[in-house]
């Protein structure tokens, strides 16, 4: 393998390699010809290419949503993406690709598609794009009237990118951290940024031709009490990394946490440091914007409930003024969304945003500290990867997460050391309450410690690791911060 | 003392669930051998038959527990630990189903006991506990 | 007719006037005993009575939640409220009384209760309290273990509240404004107003005997675009009258306008001034307590925007940190919804109101400014109320009904001018494009008009009464501020 | 010039639609005589005799529609303006219920139209319309 560095690569490098990634399935031959995708590139309307629809938002102030969905067959898919944008009024689409794929185990997705096809009825949690070929893609992209993203979790996307964007896809998801801590156990994470510096290459080849792809790098991680430095600093690092490669459309995104003011100052914070970055370092040309995810952990399996998490994530993300919101659907709890149970989830965040949209941003002394605080964090742990890279924030980002300096908590990556321990404090906001080797300074570290105290004494028990197991049970028992047994409201009953 | 495996089986990468039984059994007095996510049916059997486990608890929370846990009850007879305890939890298949409809299929396949989304550990260790008494084993509880 | 003025009744002119009240309709005959009526009430468990639960929840901070609901039968009334509890986990429970005894039209609720019994469903908007007589009402607050309320629309309401109260009901809904302005067309203010004092001497001597029956003036009156300095003013009208004939306890309500920040504000003055006029007048010993109704207008149909509409209400709710929430259903925009709908309204409030309870108290610039001038607007109408009525406060509400400085927006009554013209400002909030007479200066006027041409601007058309109809409708088709035609989104879609 | 009668039957007091709906007719050039909120049987009648309306448009918004309208039909026969249009609108019936069922019950107690809650005004003036059309009326529309 060659050694990771933050450099462009030239273009040489990429189509000496890609022989090997088309290889990857006998889907890979229909892609050989790369002036063929450009050129089909080139015809999509404008209304269908997610860049522009970001780039006509974003200034606008609007707020564009986007469900996730994604299904096994081709036509179950396409029925399921224009019912999202008709009923569901979506303003951008998905289509989410099944496990199998993502782990290029394309064998076991051919055994899905099927028993699928055998069935009537997808057996696979995602649409299978690499199986299924350029030709299916197509056919999916044209059969809607806006935009939509692949969105996944595939360490090694080369194959997958390179189908997919042949196939008329104008956003793809992912980024060589974001898409391998929180979705494999051992890929290296080496590995997997020199894989996805290959697919920010490849966007940024079309580029050259004029044709813009949407990049996001996976905000939420393992969506489950992620602090927000540390999220925000691993979008950030892939942000740059895809500038670097030539990509000119990025979106950095955010999972909601819960408290109010952490989830607006945390995304101003990634939009403001980001752009800041990217500006200094010489990608000021990026079209930079921001997605918020409603609440990423687990959910209530009582959909009413379901409804009101829904609506809280979207407040925080009309507050925090997003460019786009990801929606959840009533039915999170339980499984794959129906087609309808997700195009209630959309029209009630469509609801809780119109009714939103014209009032004034919310500008609060708590949003301001957490604002501080946060990009405090986020520079620190940056400056860290940086050191340890001797300035290259690729090679730094691999040590990082060696030496720990950088960590994912809850991660079921070994490429982590999942030392990092996070907890609520006593409003609901995620600090750390156990740091690792996080290249924090001590000032942080007491500030955090502080703030769970305060909460500590409030519940009149210490800070241990039961605080942390009731705050992960707690969104889906119906609350934010999870209480002591003795304390708890009778709402969170016991599944039977 | 009784040993159990825990796991995530197939491609499945979610692992919160995971840390979090691995602490409850562990906690409930049950000697853990977290494999966590992403175990091939192969590495469970192994992982039983080194550590001599009664039971194998696999969680499937991605929807592809039917493709992945296929034909595991033949292979732990193949490989001599027959009557190991097989349970599951998670999100079994892919979208809401009627439980009661996804509790026979994966009983057909062998598994003792099947449990829906969302349970908290204590409903799986309680369970664990009847099963071993029912074999002649008690465990003994730890103060907690 | 007595003559009315703000000023404690002699128990002998309740007493007087009770033989006429019971002849009513039969079952007033029920109640002639009060002593066996307030011994009743004396055996009521402490955890059932309204005003302690209001008593423990407020300097707690927490926001306790209430459905509406009833119906006509007994046994489905009970088994309704009992779910309501049980499922739904409402603290506080009530008891909708039906259209017909609110108009005192005891043949018509008995024809209807016939057809019900008949038909084994409802066909009857509420529970005929009067019609089904004390016994019944017995039968229901026994049933349940949370505290429960009347809760009606009714000018006339003395049969009711003798009854409901020596039922077994621990708080009573209305006020001599507020259940006739949004509720009547022609019943003269002055008789409503003496009827109500009516009922509050008749809570006042309960209280003599030691027994607190909570008393709420019903706040969002027309539920539609109501000035916040309108409905706060009448909320501490009714407040101090009730007050004055020895009402203990009392919760002010507020219904949401739909701008965050005009609702924190307008909760949080109402429950300052109030309170401070509570104290002013003598009547400090007064528990106040304060009352959040989700959206009282117009509610989408479709059930997933309902739930939005539903949580943005609780947000407002929970910041404004009111005592306690009424809660809508899903099912509002299309009738009196199923248990089951009620419940689910229930448990997506609770779960807002749970994910946000530990966070930070919102405060902002624009919460500041809103409270400033809803103050000040409720000040000047409250004085120029005194200066009618020459220092009496009764006699002033009267007077300033007639020459429109106080006025209610869109009141079918005949008694208020109906010249307050409400709208919607750029960002949502209340104001007021017709003034008609009402008591305010022309600086405050001013400041309305300033907002109204800032949305005239934006929009690009000028201030006119089709602003107001298009805001009218826009919550229902799925936005706050309604646009022209022109600026729709398609969300709105017409129904079949 | 064809004129209406408007107005909120029984002790319905929900008064925003009539208001809303007095303009919409008025508008559309419609000579509207609106009776408010709370309007008897007796009162619509009256009214429709002295205005000499071609339609009664009656909203019923809090479910006693049923009970208030019963006998209508029959009374405007009797007061000699049998073949007045009735049009009825709202939320009709206690609870959400099927509108077909609703609109079947209403058009055998002699009701014209029959409109599901939350319409818009321009369903009932086109309805109307059309309505008046079919019986050789034709309404100047004014410029709007
Ligand atoms: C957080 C999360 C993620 C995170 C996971 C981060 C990580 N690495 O852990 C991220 C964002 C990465 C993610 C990714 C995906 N996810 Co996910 N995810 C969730 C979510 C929101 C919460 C899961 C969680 O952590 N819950 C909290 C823990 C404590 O609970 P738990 O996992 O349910 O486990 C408890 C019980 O189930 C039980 N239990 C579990 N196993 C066992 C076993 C035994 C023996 C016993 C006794 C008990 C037991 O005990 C546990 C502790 O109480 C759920 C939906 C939800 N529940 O709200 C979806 C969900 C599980 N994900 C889902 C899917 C499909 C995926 C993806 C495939 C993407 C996609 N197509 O949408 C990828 C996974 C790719 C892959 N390779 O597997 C689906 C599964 C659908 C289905 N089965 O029909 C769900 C249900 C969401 C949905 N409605 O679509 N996800
Ligand atoms: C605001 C409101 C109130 C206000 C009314 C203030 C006032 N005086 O106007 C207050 C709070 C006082 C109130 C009181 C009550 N209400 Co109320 N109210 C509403 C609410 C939220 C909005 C109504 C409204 O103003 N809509 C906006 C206007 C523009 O629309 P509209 O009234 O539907 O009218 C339009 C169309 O229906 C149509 N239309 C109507 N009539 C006609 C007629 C013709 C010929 C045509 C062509 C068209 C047409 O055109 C109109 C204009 O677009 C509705 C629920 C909802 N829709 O969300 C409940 C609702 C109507 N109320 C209801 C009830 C039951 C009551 C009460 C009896 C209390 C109770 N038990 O809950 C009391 C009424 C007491 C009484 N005496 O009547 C129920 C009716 C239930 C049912 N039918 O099953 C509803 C549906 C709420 C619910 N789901 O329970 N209410």
């Amino acid at each position: 393998m060659s050694t990771l560095s933050n450099t462009r690569w030239p273009a040489a490098r990429l189509l000496a390699s890609r022989p090997e990634v088309l290889d990857g399935w006998k889907t890979g031959r229909q892609v050989e010809d790369l002036e063929e995708a450009i050129a089909y590139q080139a015809a999509i309307p404008q209304a269908k290419r997610f860049s522009i629809a970001l780039r006509v938002a974003d200034p606008a102030g609007e707020t564009l949503v986007q469900p996730r969905a994604g299904v096994c067959l081709v036509k179950e898919h396409i029925n399921l993406l224009q019912a999202l944008e008709q009923e569901g009024q979506a303003d951008l689409l998905p289509t989410t690709i099944d496990s199998y794929t993502r782990h290029n185990r394309y064998a076991d997705a051919q055994a899905g598609i099927e028993e699928s096809t055998h069935s009537g009825h997808s057996h696979l949690n995602g649409f299978p794009a690499v199986n299924l070929g350029v030709h299916a893609c197509r056919m999916v992209t044209e059969a809607v009237e806006r935009p939509i993203e692949v969105r996944h979790g595939t360490p090694d996307a080369r194959l997958l990118a390179e189908i997919t964007l042949a196939g008329g896809f104008t956003a793809f998801e992912g980024g060589g951290i974001s898409y391998n801590i929180p979705y494999a156990k051992s890929v290296p994470l080496e590995r997997s940024l020199l894989h996805w510096q290959y697919v920010d290459r490849l966007v940024g080849l079309y580029a050259e031709q004029g044709i813009e792809i949407n990049r996001e790098p996976f905000g939420p991680l393992t969506g489950t009490m992620v602090p927000p430095c540390i999220s925000n600093v691993v979008a950030i690092i892939e942000a740059l990394l895809a500038a670097e490669q030539g990509v000119t459309s990025i979106t950095v995104g955010y999972g909601q946490c819960g408290n109010l003011y952490q989830d607006v100052a945390a995304l101003c914070s990634l939009r403001q440091l980001c752009g800041e970055l990217l500006e200094s370092r010489g990608h000021g040309a990026v079209h930079l914007s921001t997605v918020f995810h409603q609440w990423m952990g687990g959910f209530p399996p009582d959909e009413a409930q379901a409804f009101g998490v829904i609506s809280w994530g979207t407040v925080a993300a009309a507050f925090s003024g997003a460019t786009k919101i990801i929606s959840k659907s009533p039915q999170e709890a339980l499984g794959v969304p129906t087609a309808e149970a997700n195009i209630r989830g959309l029209r009630c965040t469509r609801q809780v945003l119109s009714m939103f949209k014209e009032q004034q941003p919310l500008a609060t002394l708590e949003i301001d500290r957490e604002h501080d605080l946060i990009t405090l964090e986020t520079r620190q742990l940056l400056n860290a990867v940086e050191r340890l890279g001797a300035g290259d924030l690729a090679v730094g980002t691999v040590r990082a997460f060696q030496s720990g300096a950088l960590d994912v908590p809850f991660a079921p990556s070994r490429e982590a050391r999942g030392a990092v321990i996070p907890v609520r404090d006593l409003h609901g906001a995620i600090r750390i309450l156990e740091f690792g080797n996080l290249a924090v300074d001590s000032e942080i570290k007491a500030i955090h410690r502080a703030f769970l105290e305060e909460r500590a004494q409030a519940e009149g028990r210490a800070v241990t690791f039961q605080m942390v197991t009731d705050d992960i049970y707690a969104v889906s028992k119906g609350r934010l911060v999870g209480k002591p047994r003795s304390q708890r409201s009778t709402m969170g009953r016991r599944m039977p | 003392m009784v040993n159990v495996v825990l796991g995530v089986i197939g491609t499945d990468c979610h692992a919160v669930g995971n840390k979090i039984l691995e602490i409850a059994f562990r906690d409930a007095g049950f000697i853990v051998h977290n494999l966590g996510v992403m175990v091939s049916q192969e590495e469970f059997i192994a992982a039983a038959i080194e550590t001599n486990a009664e039971a194998l608890l696999i969680s499937s929370l991605c929807g592809h527990a039917e493709i992945d846990c296929r034909g595991l009850r033949e292979r732990c007879i193949e490989a001599g630990i027959g009557d190991i305890l097989l349970y599951l939890g998670g999100n079994l298949t892919v979208g809401e189903s009627d439980f009661a409809e996804v509790k026979q299929k994966f009983t057909d396949m062998g598994f003792d006991r099947i449990f829906p989304p969302g349970i908290m550990p204590e409903d799986g260790i309680d369970a664990l506990r009847a099963d071993l008494r029912g074999r002649g084993l008690e465990l003994e509880i730890p103060d907690v």
